[in-house]
């Protein structure tokens, strides 16, 4: 069952076309990983399913229902949530109310409970619970931003960077809470910057360049061939 | 895009646009249909609170400050010019650059204590201050050859006037003296925004932190930058005085500061092609509107949905829409040509 | 030879302390600051570059006493630093991006074409805005080595780059002490980079020094094994 | 008079067909070649003082319907000065330097007597200004207002009072502006001091104060006999509104200067003000004599019906007669800036009964023609006359009331 | 001389500047958005009701209407530029109210004459002696209203989840859409009630002071500077504000000296507390977001 289907998206960012018609598909259940060097065009895929960027074309799929072009919280509302790069929080809003906000389109019962499996997964974050989260630390707002995507319990996750800024030791404990998720049957689009983690967590991978599918394999694959991977990141570089 | 209009030191264009100021300057009064009368005491006019316009415009696009008091500070420099002249009878000129250094003192003094908040701290800071200078300038009057501090004549006696400076006595020839006027202290904003001032305020325009870590002294420059306009503006005020002789409390409204800031923002912020059309739209328009018949108050219907709209939908304004039309024109004989850093 | 010292340093912000008392020696060349998130990395840097005041304690490099220097005139001091989130400034060049650093902190003017070579960055008339990231992170370097800096502080300068690009920052930051002789300290998640770049290493956690030293030593050191790196083979008693 | 038509004044006498007898009243069109007279006004940015060159227009127009100047319509234009002196300043240079305009007349700015003056003087051109408000306005060599200004009223209400034996102590109000609040309260100090009048509070407002409460406490415990507010209308029913809320009213006799004499202004005080004092500069606006009935037939014949019809609009058509008046006797075809400045200037001694005295121009460095005034009083919302004309004193005047005398300016 | 009745007269207008300003603060703190119009769209409410008064309406039909009207301006605007102001940042989004209040000031003079009015609410008929000085209902009501205001939204904003929404969308607009808030919904109440606060406070305000269109609108600037001393973020020290900017003017013009600048107490008074809080700044380092 495909949770999410992407099929020849365009996106322009600034009036400039950066991604040029690329398929995509994230199986419910399973993690795909999105791969490629900067500027490959991850971050404006990830933008433009999210219903941010809004110069896109093409078609995004949730269960067959389209999202493309529709607002953001109504992106979200279909069931797809997604955490943006670069630590965005609400940062003169407390830790709390960030997970709280994030909880508020679950039914009432549950919106507790997803809290504190949050608190659960990043156990750092009780010492600042009630501190404003823009008084955090790089990595203490991007393990709020994870957990804000976590908390909403959506059916399909989109996740960019997501090690970025955070030690090693809590990127190693996300790889179990992660797969966790997608055995609930959740969907996830991964970016990650180290591809060792990228290969463990993922089924399935898609290297972008420039704009381009250049690669689509099996992780398992690219586990014992390494050198396809990067020979498709450099892939249109002449 | 068109946001760094202002930024490229682009040394070919600001000689162009100087040598296009000197031009419009010396000849317009010579144009059949424009010399002498109303159109020409009114393109005066426009011509002086285009500096006024240069220091909202380049306080905003360049810093990123608010300052919505330019009129209230036009209206220091209109007394200090005219308090000075009583004083001393010194040659306009004199006068003139004394009055830039008093309304840049008033400046600096005014946005001290408001820089070193947030922007929107500014921004209230010079409404208030607007709305005091306009307590205070209705109170205190403008001097006219009277005795005492406020240099105000009472009784059945007749204002002084002050004299026009001796190289503008006609109205050709006022509108040249002001227009070359403009046209300096105008180039020397653009080479201050060239130079290395130019690159420090953008630097803090983006950020207090980058720009410190930078080495950059920031409080300082902010002052220097808010100096620097409101001598500018200072020039504007002592100009006006000169134009009639005498000033009236009622031309310097809180509520004009705001319409100029409105003006300037339509106009364009980013380049001082923007300040100039600031400086047309504020005095120009509105007498333009009137002689259509438009009541006098739908100008500020205008002029207010005209600031929303270059807000919310032309950032860089008339300016900007006017620069991306030029850039387009010349595109196709020099594909892909970007100007290089000098 | 340059030698910074910092002693018994302490940080607080409302309740929190991210510094505690913390005493730090570095010796020139590339000098390591590691920690999980939140240790005070960051807080470190600020306390150099004069955005956080310490309560107590003091700082010193050969000799001066940097804390006396307030923030503005530390680059003319010789201090440089670049941000967990670039500042590049868009409105500005590449170019005018360096040259304004040159500026400020008293370099002359002919030093900015030989800091962009250090960098190698060839679109140098390009705004900041139209920059790629890791373009921009070029620049923040590049204004780090203009002039003839002492001390040189890189927060993060790899986060997010993929593993060519950090192949080619990790050249760039080993050159700097022998090309400007300033001393560097670099905080990085990326442990790889930090084994590759690193003389010595500190390591902070929960606003403490826990170990300081050798690279490889402090990396195989099973108490920072386990507070940072998440390894915890065996247990071992505090 | 039907009530509730728009542009009738209830209370005053209907028209009759002769009042419509304008100029040379021949009831022909005027069809030679126009002669251009123009007006500066206030129009907006907060004031509105349109209604004066608004109803000498009218009276222009009903001229031409009858024969214009000796055959010779005029062609009248004013522009709004929109508050700023700047704009006033010009326009006036506009009109100086557009040699085909022989006069000014009805001019109504609130501002800028003194910058337009100076573009007069250069271009010998002359303004019979229907109203005039600050200092400069009195004190220009090429302007003379029909109406008396702020400081006259304000003394004229002072010495109403005094005639009444109700001034022993007396309380005045005003804004704080430079040569308009400070000239009449220092007109009332001088008064008071050589009166023998206990001046006990002359209190000078910002023109944006917000709160009145403050000051209504300063008069109540002043305590005065009477007093005068010297301000635009709208600040002084936002005062009475405060004293109202205080009820403040007490034993003092309140007064305004003639700004706030118009019809609305009881109305919108309401009952709590009945008794309140207002002195007019003109005659009462429903005064049944032969000038103040063509003023209003000219209305209801030639302006809109919702113009207002108010004192400014008598002073406009009261310039604008005065002006008509002295160019009928001219030779029509030698008609142009030069001989109407020289007539405009040798007006003398010119009677209406919308005056109390006779209006003059004269040369001089001030003009002052009108400061004799009358007293209304509102009754039932609604102004009435309480005292006929009575000439007002100004110690600051002598030099004035000399030249009247010394150069015969108060007969023909 | 006694200080008393004029310390209650500032606690007065205070009150109604403490009441805009809260109602700026409201809106500023859901929407980013700092409205300069907030002067002006109360003086039109003022306006309207003055309006339909004269023409004989039931004065609390022609209240309700002219409140509505507040509500509806400010709807509209948020309405109609709301999603372009917000892709820009705060100080464009607060620049963009000043053109609103420009037009809505010229529209009013356009409509208007400069001829005297007066609102006279029912409330203010009815007042009694407090310490020897006059107090009426309508200034009970200024009171208890600003008052209630700051409770009524304080605990809203804590307690309900439309209150977090705009907390939320206040703090980052794009984020608060990515996690599912119908930022439009948020936003557009938040104008509604922003606008209907300040045609309650134009009307009172009209009451109060003055019933001109150029006054009311540029009493924004005592209303800011309550908002001032609130640091943009409470509603309580803003309450505190507005009631000391009300009673520094009311206590300056007691004075005959330095009464006639007690317009500019707004400016002083919010002097003061900038500079006393520049004294705790902290640079913040900020992502710079093109
Ligand atoms: N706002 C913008 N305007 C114009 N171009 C943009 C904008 N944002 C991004 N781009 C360009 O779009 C291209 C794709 O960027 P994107 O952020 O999607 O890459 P990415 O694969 O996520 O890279 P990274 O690893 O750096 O996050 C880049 O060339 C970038 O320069
Ligand atoms: N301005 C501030 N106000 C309050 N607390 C702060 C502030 N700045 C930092 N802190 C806290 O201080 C601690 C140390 O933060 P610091 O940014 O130095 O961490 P770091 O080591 O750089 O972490 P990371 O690897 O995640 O960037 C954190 O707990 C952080 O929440
Ligand atoms: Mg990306
Ligand atoms: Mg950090």
């Amino acid at each position: 069952m495909t949770a999410l289907e992407i099929r020849d998206l365009h996106v322009r960012r600034g009036g400039i076309e950066v991604v040029h018609g690329i398929d995509l598909t994230v199986a419910a259940g399973e993690i795909t990983a999105l791969l490629g060097t900067n500027g490959a065009g991850k971050s404006s895929t990830v933008l433009a399913v999210a219903g941010i960027a809004r110069d896109t074309s093409g078609s995004i799929t949730t269960d067959g229902a389209g999202v493309r072009g529709l607002a953001p919280n109504r992106v979200r509302r279909a069931g797809i949530a997604t955490m943006q790069e670069g630590h965005r929080v609400f940062g003169d809003i407390s830790v709390a109310d960030n997970l709280a906000i994030a909880a508020l389109l679950l039914p009432r019962h549950e919106r507790a409970e997803a809290v504190a499996e949050m608190l659960d997964l990043f156990p750092e974050m009780h010492g600042f619970a009630d501190r404003p989260a823009g008084s955090l630390s790089g990595g203490q707002q991007q393990m709020l931003a994870l957990a804000t995507a976590l908390a909403a319990r959506p059916k399909v996750l989109v996740i960019d960077e997501m090690s970025l800024g955070l030690a090693p030791l809590v990127v190693a404990r996300l790889v179990p809470a992660l797969r966790a998720v997608a055995e609930r049957g959740v969907g996830v689009l991964l970016i990650e910057q180290f591809t060792s983690v990228a290969l463990e967590l993922a089924t399935s991978v898609t290297v972008l360049a420039q704009g381009l599918v250049t690669l689509r394999a099996p992780a398992a694959e690219l586990r014992d061939h390494p050198e396809r991977l990067s020979a498709a990141y450099r892939l249109t570089e002449q | 895009m068109s946001q760094v209009f202002l930024a490229r030191a682009d040394v070919r264009g600001a000689l162009l646009g100087l040598a296009a100021g000197l031009v419009i300057a010396l000849g317009l009064p010579s144009l059949p249909g424009v010399g002498a009368g109303l159109s020409l005491r009114t393109l005066t006019v426009c011509a002086i609170y285009t500096l006024a316009a240069a220091g909202v415009g380049v306080l905003y696009g360049r810093l990123g400050l608010v300052s919505i008091m330019q009129i209230g500070l036009v209206a220091v420099g209109g007394w200090a010019a005219l308090r000075i002249y009583h004083a001393t009878h010194l040659p306009f000129e004199v006068v003139m650059i004394l009055a830039a250094v008093v309304t840049a003192v008033v400046g600096v003094l005014v946005g001290l204590p408001a820089l070193r908040l947030s922007g929107l701290s500014l921004a209230i800071v010079t409404l208030m201050v607007a709305g005091a200078l306009e307590v205070l300038v209705t109170y205190a009057g403008f001097p006219n050859g009277g005795d005492g501090f406020l240099g105000r004549v009472s009784g059945g006696t007749l204002a002084v006037i002050m004299p026009r400076p001796a190289l503008g006595q006609s109205d050709d020839d006022f509108f040249r003296y002001v227009a070359v006027a403009v046209v300096v202290v105008l180039a020397l904003l653009r080479w201050l925004l060239m130079a290395r001032p130019g690159r420090t305020w953008a630097a803090i325009r983006q950020g207090e932190a980058g720009a410190v870590s930078l080495g950059v002294n920031t409080v300082a420059h902010r002052l220097f930058a808010l100096a620097v306009t409101s001598a500018a503006t200072g020039v504007a005020g002592a100009l006006l005085a000169a134009s009639s002789g005498i000033l009236d409390p009622a031309s310097f409204k809180a509520q004009q500061s705001v319409l100029l800031f409105a003006t300037v923002l339509i106009g364009g912020t980013f380049s001082l092609l923007g300040a100039v059309l600031g400086g047309l739209l504020f005095y120009g328009l509105p007498q333009l509107l009137s002689t259509i018949g438009l009541d006098g108050n739908l100008v500020f219907v205008v002029l207010g949905l005209g600031l929303v709209q270059a807000i919310t939908t032309s950032q860089a304004g008339i300016a900007g829409q006017l620069g991306g039309l030029w850039r387009r024109l010349r595109q196709p004989r020099r594909p892909r040509r970007r100007e290089v850093a000098a | 030879m340059s030698r910074l010292t910092l002693s018994g340093i302490t940080v607080r912000y409302g309740g929190v302390t991210p510094l505690d008392d913390v005493s730090l020696a570095f010796e020139s060349g590339v000098c390591g600051v590691i920690g999980p998130n939140g240790a005070g990395k960051t807080t470190t840097f600020n306390v150099l570059s004069g955005f956080a005041l310490p309560v107590t304690g003091s700082v010193d490099l050969d000799g001066d006493d940097l804390l006396a220097v307030p923030a503005h005139r530390r680059a003319r001091w010789g201090l440089r630093r670049s941000f967990q989130q670039e500042q590049v400034v868009r409105t500005l060049t590449a170019r005018e991006n360096v040259l304004l650093a040159a500026e400020h902190s008293g370099s002359p003017a002919a030093d900015v074409d030989r800091a962009l070579d250090h960098v190698g960055l060839t679109r140098a008339h390009r705004l900041g805005a139209e920059l790629t990231m890791f373009e921009r992170r070029l620049v923040d370097i590049a204004s780090c080595v203009v002039g003839s800096p002492r001390l040189v502080l890189l927060d993060e300068p790899a986060a997010g780059l993929d593993p060519a690009e950090s192949e080619r920052l990790l050249g760039l930051i080993t050159r700097i002490p022998q090309e400007v002789g300033a001393l560097v300290l670099l905080v990085d998640h990326d442990m790889d980079l930090v084994r590759a770049a690193c003389g010595t290493v500190a390591v902070l956690d929960f606003g403490r020094r826990i170990a300081a030293g050798p690279t490889l030593e402090v990396l195989g050191s099973p108490e920072v094994r386990k507070a940072y790196l998440g390894i915890d083979e065996e247990v071992v008693p505090a | 008079v039907p009530e509730g038509e728009p542009g009738t004044i209830q209370g005053a006498p209907s028209a009759s067909a002769d009042d419509l007898e304008c100029g040379l009243g021949t009831g022909e069109r005027a069809t030679g070649e126009p002669i251009k007279v123009a007006a500066v006004a206030t129009t907006s940015g907060g004031v509105d003082f349109s209604s004066s060159p608004n109803s000498a227009k009218a009276y222009f127009d009903c001229v031409n319907d009858n024969g214009g100047i000796n055959g010779r319509p005029i062609e009248y234009e004013f522009g709004d000065d929109a508050l700023d002196p700047t704009k006033t300043a010009q326009l006036a240079a506009g009109y100086a330097s557009d040699e085909s305009v022989v006069a000014l007349v009805g001019d109504a700015t609130f501002v800028g007597c003194d910058v337009a003056n100076v573009e007069y003087q250069k271009a010998g051109l002359y303004s019979i200004t229907g109203v005039g408000v600050p200092q400069a306005c009195f004190e220009s060599s090429n302007i003379a207002p029909v109406n008396a200004g702020p400081r006259t009223s304000a003394l004229a209400v002072l010495q109403y009072f005094e005639r009444q034996g109700q001034a022993d102590t007396f309380f005045a109000i005003g804004l704080n502006t430079r040569g308009n609040g400070d000239w009449a309260a220092d007109g009332i100090e001088k008064y008071t001091a050589e009166a023998g009048i206990d001046l006990v509070g002359n209190v000078l407002s910002d023109p944006t104060e917000s709160n009145y409460l403050p000051l209504v406490s300063q008069i109540e415990q002043a305590g005065p006999a009477s007093l005068v507010i010297v301000d635009p209308a709208p600040i002084t029913a936002s005062i009475l509104a405060a004293a109202e809320q205080q009820d403040a009213k007490g034993d003092i006799r309140w007064a305004c200067t003639a700004s706030c004499y118009d019809a609305q202004f009881g109305e919108q005080i309401g009952d709590y003000w009945e008794g309140f004092v207002s002195n007019s500069e003109l005659a009462l606006v429903t005064s049944d004599s032969k000038d103040a009935n063509q003023w209003r037939a000219v209305m209801d014949e030639y302006a809109d019906a919702d113009a207002p019809r108010d004192t400014f609009s008598q002073a406009g058509f009261l310039a604008a007669k005065i002006f008509v008046d002295t160019l009928l006797p001219l030779d029509a075809e030698t008609l142009d800036r030069e001989t109407v400045s020289e007539a405009v200037l040798g007006i003398r001694g010119y009677e209406s009964d919308l005056l109390c005295a006779p209006w003059y121009y004269g040369e001089a460095d001030e003009h002052h023609a009108n400061h004799a005034t009358r007293m209304a009083g509102i009754e039932a919302g609604t102004y009435v006359e309480l005292e006929g004309c009575q000439d007002v004193a100004d110690p600051d005047m002598a030099d004035i009331l000399e030249r009247e005398q010394s150069d015969g300016l108060l007969t023909k | 001389m006694n200080l008393l009745p004029f310390v209650v007269a500032g606690l007065v207008i205070g009150s109604v500047y403490a009441l805009s300003g809260v109602g700026v603060l409201v809106l500023y703190r859901t929407t980013g958005v700092l409205n300069f119009a907030h002067g002006a769209v109360g003086g039109v409410a003022a306006m309207i009701v003055w309006q339909t008064v004269e023409l004989r309406m039931q004065p609390s039909v022609a209240i309700a209407l002219g409140i509505a009207a507040g509500a509806a301006i400010a709807f509209v605007f948020g309405l109609v530029a709301g999603p372009y102001l917000a892709r820009v940042d705060q100080l464009r989004k607060a620049m963009a109210t000043l053109g609103l209040a420009l037009a809505l000031l010229g529209l009013m003079l356009f409509l208007w004459n400069d001829k005297a009015r007066t609102i006279r609410l029912e409330s203010s008929r009815i007042s009694f002696d407090v310490a020897g000085a006059r107090v009426n209902v309508t200034q009970l009501v200024c009171l208890g209203l600003a008052l209630l205001v700051v409770v009524g939204t304080l605990l809203a904003l804590r307690h309900t989840s439309m209150g977090t929404s705009m907390r939320a969308l206040a703090s980052d607009r794009e984020l608060a859409s990515v996690v599912g808030t119908d930022v439009r919904l948020v936003e557009n109440t938040a104008w509604a009630i922003s606008g209907a606060v300040a045609g309650v406070s134009g009307i009172l305000l009209a009451d109060q002071t003055r019933l001109e269109p150029a006054f009311l609108t540029f009493l924004i600037i005592p209303e800011l500077a309550a908002v001032v001393i609130g640091r943009f973020v409470s509603l309580w020290l803003t309450l505190v504000g507005g009631l000391a900017v009300g009673v520094g003017q009311s206590l300056v013009s007691a004075w005959p000296t330095v009464g006639a600048f007690s317009t500019a107490v707004p400016f002083v008074v919010a002097t003061i507390v900038i500079l006393a809080a520049a004294r705790r700044r902290v640079v913040t380092i900020g992502v710079v977001r093109t």
